[in-house]
């Protein structure tokens, strides 16, 4: 009857497929520990207790980034925080993917926390999942049945909630080829530094050489289950120049999907009233940026 | 289940049994009597607990010992070299930046390891290196003033 | 917390109504819910599983019927705790059917419901979108069931 | 010797203990232990308000490694309290607020101590929660104490009901000076609660010996309040319990009054093994204690030229579950209530009431930074209706040298002028909107001023001198890391001459240590200060009464010589401490010990010029002041304020330690800071909704301005060691309302609630925007 001090057991295998058996071969109460920042302290308080703990941590193949052929960037799901911060693969719009990671808690928690870890939890005002719908990521997953690839936007279900199967685990986050006149922004408020989102903004946005958006993806967190992606709000701007008053339309659009809760960090009604606020900085700054360049 | 785990700490090599979701500052504090580390939220948050590991800060509250076999392990106990205290220590003794003294291990192994990588800093760059350790005594002023002093005199 | 909602099945009161009471046909609607054995006339006791997140608790409950008007209208009080009282959960839930005049019935639910321990971490914002999600789950496994019955019979 | 750094009084020599803490060897609670130690965790209530049926603890009993389980049922009757005597050691018959402890286990390891702490079962009869003063006071509200009337108070408490005490103050003819102002500015302000958060959370260990005498460590701001409570709630003789401190990882008043102390001590009686408990983070948020609530009505009348003709201030106070500290907040906050203003006709009352909520208590400012909020950030709103400067408005009505404090007490020292000055120069005040502000943020400058007091109670010293002619401290003063260890060790190497290294001080202990009331009310270095000088003086008297017969002279003529000597005026003829140290030990006299004790004693009211009631201090403190101008930056899109610079300048009568004057000014501001913009205990119903540090959010150093300018003022203390008077407090006090009035300056309307979150910045932004 006694705890969970006795009864966890702890494997460390060296592959995705070996790590895979063992998840399924204890069942639903085994955990894959990644960094450990958000298991470990649910375990400290006494909040999970997992009947095995498989560790990801001597799996190479989940350590590597790497630039593929197609432009494509593969950041394997045991990359830590501060590497993808300072990822040097990351250029134009998946920079919308590193200013996420770093401005994910503090510098020793980047150190710790793994992109993959940090996906599968699933925290609804966590950085990486806006920024990973709006850079168009793919999230590859490797289970008993093999390995599959699934966008990033199917990945997040809500409220903690992900797409990942029993057994499942996650191996990777590829992001699309991007051209190199695209950018990538991610901005965040909370309440100190460091601090979950209390909403959070990312864009992604592609220009033609007269400055016309041909592109743009956009993603809110902090205000509903997951990430919320606004495609109508993407459509309209699309083919403007980011003037004013196409933002604010489209910020009207963004506002009416969003789905946010009062708790601790702030009120459903205040992220209803700062996200167009916060997508207007976004694209001023953008826009600002980018002028000179032209 | 408890299984035997082997440790690198401060260079002496111990192996300790502990159970797979024992975390290394429980090891740290109950099994090798290292209490240098602080427990302030076992939740990551407060930086009490930094350690290094494998020379990066770590929070060891967040750290299973069973996950970091062969790596290794320093904690403020280990800092000094020969007996001889980091300039960092010497210089937050310089700096007055002390008070209570209960967040200063995580705080120095943290400027210790910033300072390697960063031997001129800004006073901005310390304020970030130090953003997930929290003082609650001395609204920080001293301690950035340590590192900033730290790497005037060239040393971590 | 109060979760309050309404929805409508293709199929006649009295089919919902047996559906409903008949808790051999519940266990594949409750979300999470593994048995439910009747322990006394009126009384079931249930295993219930809830997940948040890495956090899952497993309640076992007591449910009691507490009063009835046939094929209108049920309220229960359930009680469930973790195996070492992790997490409490104690509801009183009301449900009420209505003809819909297109024909079908209409289910309304209303619920008050307190959850301390581990779950009630996570803040009363948090769990109602919670368990508005374990309704709508519900409501589909509820519908299906009910509409393919119907076609059955 | 001359030459030589004595590190006395005005020096900053560094921290007496910083090299155990710079290498991690210094011993907080946590890290002690003893041989056959057992480990002790708590069950907390899961239900705010509730009568208790019963408890089942077989479940807990049975967890392998389980030695004890203690429920009310084990404690005895004794109930403690600073003010009022309304508390148990642990829940017994009445659960008050949801998490308070209800049964302690002990066993072999914490972890099965905390396994079994969760299987004990305890029947509840719920009863409505009260969880807001307003319902508290409503008719027909449950009462949470019902033999409120029966227990013992130590002031002239005036109680009812759910209403734990009421306090008024009046000074002067309100009616008339409201009738006499030209303009009448009311407004109502609140302030939500605050966790102290000392980053060492709250423990206690306690042995207990064959003659059933119990020795107690804990993280504690007073070993002897420690004493008190723990032999109250248990119904022990005094002499049974002796109290010690290891290092203590900051207090900021939580660790002042009781937390599991008695607890620990029960527990070791009932297994007469040591027992050691170590509070998580959560259960120290929960049940321990915060800062108090407040809604304030106030309300001041001013002539055209900006003489301040009335005041009237009105509060209303969370008490929490227990009274312990509350009483006194709510006295000194309606003593502080008008600030360091001459207001000729005042009006200052309060009510205390009961909630279903973890005890409010002592922190930092104590009451003070609630009203001055109000109080300060309405002199601003006065300001701008009288097209006046701020700080000229304040300057016009500035308490005077010589002037009495609201209800007359005696006001000796006051460098208010200078720090106004001083910080008005140092910040460019006058040039202030020439400032700019990066695009997209607001900038503001605020300013607010301060006092605060130092002193209470009774305090002692002890020095004696050893053989070799270096001195043992003993004050049974508390170091809970602001440094006054090496600040009274100072003081007696400066009283008598010698190098700080050759002064030794006693760690406290109820044994051996004269009594020290406690580290609280910014009071150590002024009341044990003044204890050292005078045990200092007892043993120069004794020193030159061996030297006088030594050298053959009379006493008058000795004089003390740096370095430890006494010799004879205008001559080279001299003795060592050493040589008459060895004297006394041996051949003449005895050892020389000097003492000195005192309980502050100047009157807080005069009675012949405030009419009172309900004052929970008869003597109260000498005055520090303050004077805080602060920039901040304003963020447009979301309402985000941070601290740009902030300029502080304090009178503490003499910076006996300029270093940890300048800590304690700058770590006073931040924690303000904390207040001021994001801390904030939210509740979710009867249970706390933010008990971690992921929820609760303190500033770090990106949160924290680098440039925060500590100015010290010296006016001294006529009877202040050195002239010194306190620090502690002065710094945090003014900061929510320098800040609010900057964010003022900044958006053009004052937010009336702490903290001054996002959320409500933009609000206020809003709304003057719709309005213009």
């Amino acid at each position: 009857m006694l705890t969970s001090m006795t009864k966890t057991d702890f494997q460390k295998p060296k592959t995705v497929e070996e790590a895979v058996t063992l998840l399924k071969e204890a069942g639903d109460d085994a955990r894959p520990i990644s960094g450990g920042a958000t298991l470990v302290a649910l375990m400290n308080a006494r909040l999970v207790q997992p009947s095995r703990l498989v560790s990801l941590s001597a799996i190479d193949e989940l350590t590597q980034c790497t630039y593929q052929s197609d432009g494509s960037v593969r950041i394997g799901a045991m990359r830590r925080h501060r590497q993808t911060a300072f990822e040097s693969n990351l250029k134009a719009a998946h920079q919308v993917v590193s200013g996420a990671a770093s401005q994910i808690a503090n510098p020793p928690v980047r150190n710790m926390g793994t992109i993959g870890g940090s996906i599968s939890f699933a925290d609804p005002a966590a950085d990486y999942p806006p920024s990973l719908v709006a850079a168009n990521a793919e999230i590859e997953i490797a289970g008993p049945e093999g390995r599959r690839r699934i966008p990033a936007e199917e990945f997040f279900l809500g409220w903690y909630e992900t797409a990942l199967e029993p057994g499942e685990i996650v191996t990777a986050v590829i992001l699309p080829p991007v051209s190199e006149s695209s950018v990538g922004q991610y901005e965040k408020l909370c309440r100190i530094a460091g601090d979950f989102a209390l909403a959070s903004v990312a864009v992604t946005i592609d220009f033609n050489a007269s400055n016309t958006v041909t592109s743009l993806r956009l993603a809110v967190g902090g205000c509903g289950g997951g990430p919320i992606r606004v495609e109508a709000a993407e459509q309209a701007l699309i083919g403007t120049k980011l003037e004013l008053d196409a933002v604010v339309d489209a910020a009207e659009l963004v506002v009416a999907e969003l789905d946010p809760i009062d708790d601790v960090r702030g009120s459903a009604e205040y992220r209803l009233k700062v996200v167009p606020r916060l997508l207007q900085r976004a694209f001023n700054n953008l826009v600002e940026t980018r002028e000179p360049a032209q | 289940m408890s299984q035997p785990v082997t440790l690198t700490v401060n260079g002496k090599t111990s192996d300790v049994s502990c159970g797979a979701t024992t975390t290394l500052l429980t090891v740290l504090r109950d099994t090798l009597a290292l209490t240098g580390s602080k427990r302030g939220c076992n939740q990551g948050v407060c930086g009490a607990c930094t350690v290094l590991v494998d020379g990066a800060p770590m929070r060891s509250c967040l750290t299973l010992a069973a996950n970091i076999e062969g790596q290794n392990i320093t904690t403020i106990e280990g800092l000094p070299e020969g007996g001889d205290l980091k300039p960092i220590q010497q210089a937050i003794i310089d700096s007055d930046a002390v008070q209570c003294g209960f967040c200063t291990s995580g705080m120095i192994l943290t400027a210790h390891e910033f300072l390697q990588r960063n031997s001129n800093p800004s006073i901005d760059e310390i304020r970030t290196a130090l953003s997930g350790n929290i003082c609650r005594c001395s609204g920080y002023r001293k301690i950035v003033d340590a590192v900033a002093l730290a790497a005037s005199r060239g040393g971590a | 917390m109060q979760i309050e909602q309404s929805f409508t099945v293709d199929a006649p009161r009295s089919r919902v109504w047996t559906l409903i009471r008949d808790p051999e046909q519940m266990i594949a609607c409750v979300p999470g819910c593994e048995s439910i054995e009747e322990t006394g006339p009126d009384t079931y006791r249930a295993a219930v599983t809830v997940s948040v997140g890495p956090i899952k608790a497993r309640f076992s409950m007591a449910i009691a019927v507490i009063e009835e008007t046939v094929m209108e209208y049920v309220r229960t009080e359930s009680k469930g705790e973790e195996g070492s009282r992790a997490s409490i959960v104690q509801a009183i839930s009301d449900m009420r059917l209505t003809d819909m005049p297109e024909g079908g019935t209409e289910i309304h639910y209303s619920s008050t419901v307190e959850i301390s321990g581990r779950l009630g971490r996570y803040g009363a914002g948090m769990m109602k979108k919670i368990a508005t999600r374990l309704a709508a789950k519900f409501e589909e496994s509820f519908r299906a069931l009910a509409e393919k019955q119907e076609e059955v019979c | 010797m001359d030459g030589i750094d004595m590190q006395g009084v005005g020096s900053s020599p560094h921290r007496l203990e910083i090299m155990e803490k710079v290498t991690g060897s210094a011993e907080y609670i946590a890290d002690l232990s003893r041989p056959n130690m057992l480990h002790a965790a708590i069950t907390q209530s899961t239900v705010a308000h509730a009568k208790i049926l019963g408890y089942d603890i077989s479940d807990a009993m049975a967890v392998p490694g389980v030695v004890c389980v203690l429920t009310g049922e084990d404690f005895p009757d004794g109930r403690m309290g600073a003010f009022i005597k309304d508390e148990h050691a642990i829940a017994k018959d009445k659960i008050r607020y949801f998490g308070e402890p209800v049964a302690v286990v002990a066993a072999e390891t914490e972890a099965i101590a905390r396994e079994a702490a969760k299987r004990v079962i305890v029947k509840y009869e719920e009863l409505p929660a009260i969880l807001s003063p307003e319902e508290g006071l409503a008719e027909g509200a449950a009462i949470i104490h019902e033999d409120l009337d029966s227990y013992i108070k130590v002031f002239p408490a005036i109680s009812s009901g759910n209403m734990a005490s009421y306090t008024e103050l009046n000074e002067g003819d309100l009616e008339a000076g409201f009738a006499e102002a030209d303009l009448v500015v009311e407004g109502t302000y609140d302030t939500a609660p605050q966790a102290h958060l000392a980053i060492e959370p709250c423990g206690a260990l306690a042995d207990i010996d064959k003659q059933g005498r119990v020795t107690l460590w804990s993280a504690n701001q007073s070993v002897f309040r420690v004493q008190a409570n723990v032999c109250e709630s248990l119904m022990m003789p005094m002499g049974k319990l002796r109290c010690l401190t290891p290092r203590v990882g900051g207090g900021f008043g939580n660790k002042m009054e009781p937390h599991i102390q008695p607890l620990v001590v029960r527990m070791t009686q009932a297994t007469k093994r040591p027992v050691k408990m170590i509070l998580n983070r959560e259960e120290d948020f929960e049940c321990v204690r915060a800062r108090h609530p407040f809604k304030v009505r106030c309300k001041t009348g001013v002539k055209k030229d900006g003489t301040i003709t009335a005041r009237e201030v009105e509060v209303l106070l969370d008490c929490g579950a227990f009274g312990d500290d509350s009483p006194g907040v709510l006295g000194y906050s309606l003593l502080m209530s008008l600030g360091p203003y001459r207001i000729p006709n005042s009006k200052a009352s309060g009510k205390l009431v009961y909630t279903n909520k973890l005890r409010f208590g002592a922190f930092r400012g104590f009451g003070n930074p609630q009203v001055a909020f109000a109080g300060e950030t309405q002199l601003d709103q006065i300001a701008e209706k009288l097209g006046m400067d701020p700080l000229d408005l304040r300057q016009k009505n500035l308490i005077q040298p010589g002037d009495v404090w609201f209800g007359g007490g005696q006001v000796a020292s006051n460098g208010l002028q200078e720090c106004v000055d001083k910080a008005r120069a140092a910040s460019d005040w006058d040039n202030r909107k020439s400032r700019t502000a990066p695009k997209g943020k607001r900038r503001g400058t605020g300013v607010a001023l301060s006092a605060h007091i130092s002193g209470l109670l009774g305090t002692g010293a002890i020095i004696r001198v050893f053989e070799d002619g270096s001195v043992a401290l003993n004050t049974g003063a508390v170091d809970i890391g602001q440094g006054s260890d090496t600040v009274l060790s100072q003081m007696c190497a400066e009283a008598l001459k010698i190098p700080l290294e050759k002064v030794s001080l006693a760690s406290p202990d109820t044994d051996g240590s004269p009594y020290n009331w406690g580290t609280t009310a910014s009071r150590v270095t002024y009341t044990t200060g003044r204890a050292v000088v005078g045990a200092a003086a007892e043993v120069e008297k004794q020193l030159k009464e061996h030297a006088a017969q030594m050298l053959e002279c009379s006493e008058m003529d000795l004089e003390l010589r740096p370095g430890g000597i006494v010799g004879v005026s205008g001559s080279d003829k001299e003795v060592s401490f050493h040589q008459i140290s060895l004297r006394a030990h041996w051949a003449a006299g005895g050892p020389i010990v000097g003492h000195h004790t005192w309980v502050f004693n100047q009157p807080t009211i005069d009675p012949k010029r405030a009419v009172c009631s309900g004052i929970p201090f008869p003597q109260v403190g000498v005055f520090s002041f303050g004077c805080l101008i602060v920039d901040t930056l304003t963020d447009e899109a979301s309402g985000k304020t941070e601290v740009a610079e902030a300029w502080s300048a304090v009178d503490v009568g003499k910076a006996i330690n300029p270093s940890s004057v300048e800590g304690q000014i700058v770590g006073g501001f931040v924690q303000g800071m904390g207040f001021a913009l994001t801390e904030e205990m939210v509740w979710d119903g009867p249970k706390l909704a933010n008990p971690t540090l992921l929820d609760y959010k303190v500033p770090t150093t990106l949160d924290t301005p680098y440039n925060i300018h500590s100015i010290i003022v010296e006016a001294a203390e006529p009877d202040g060691p050195f002239g010194a008077k306190g620090a502690g407090e002065i710094g945090l006090v003014a900061v929510p309302a320098a800040i609010a009035n900057a964010i003022a300056d900044a958006i053009g309307g004052h937010v009336h609630s702490l903290p001054m979150k996002p959320e409500k910045v933009l609000n206020k932004m809003l709304e003057i925007e719709d309005a213009t």
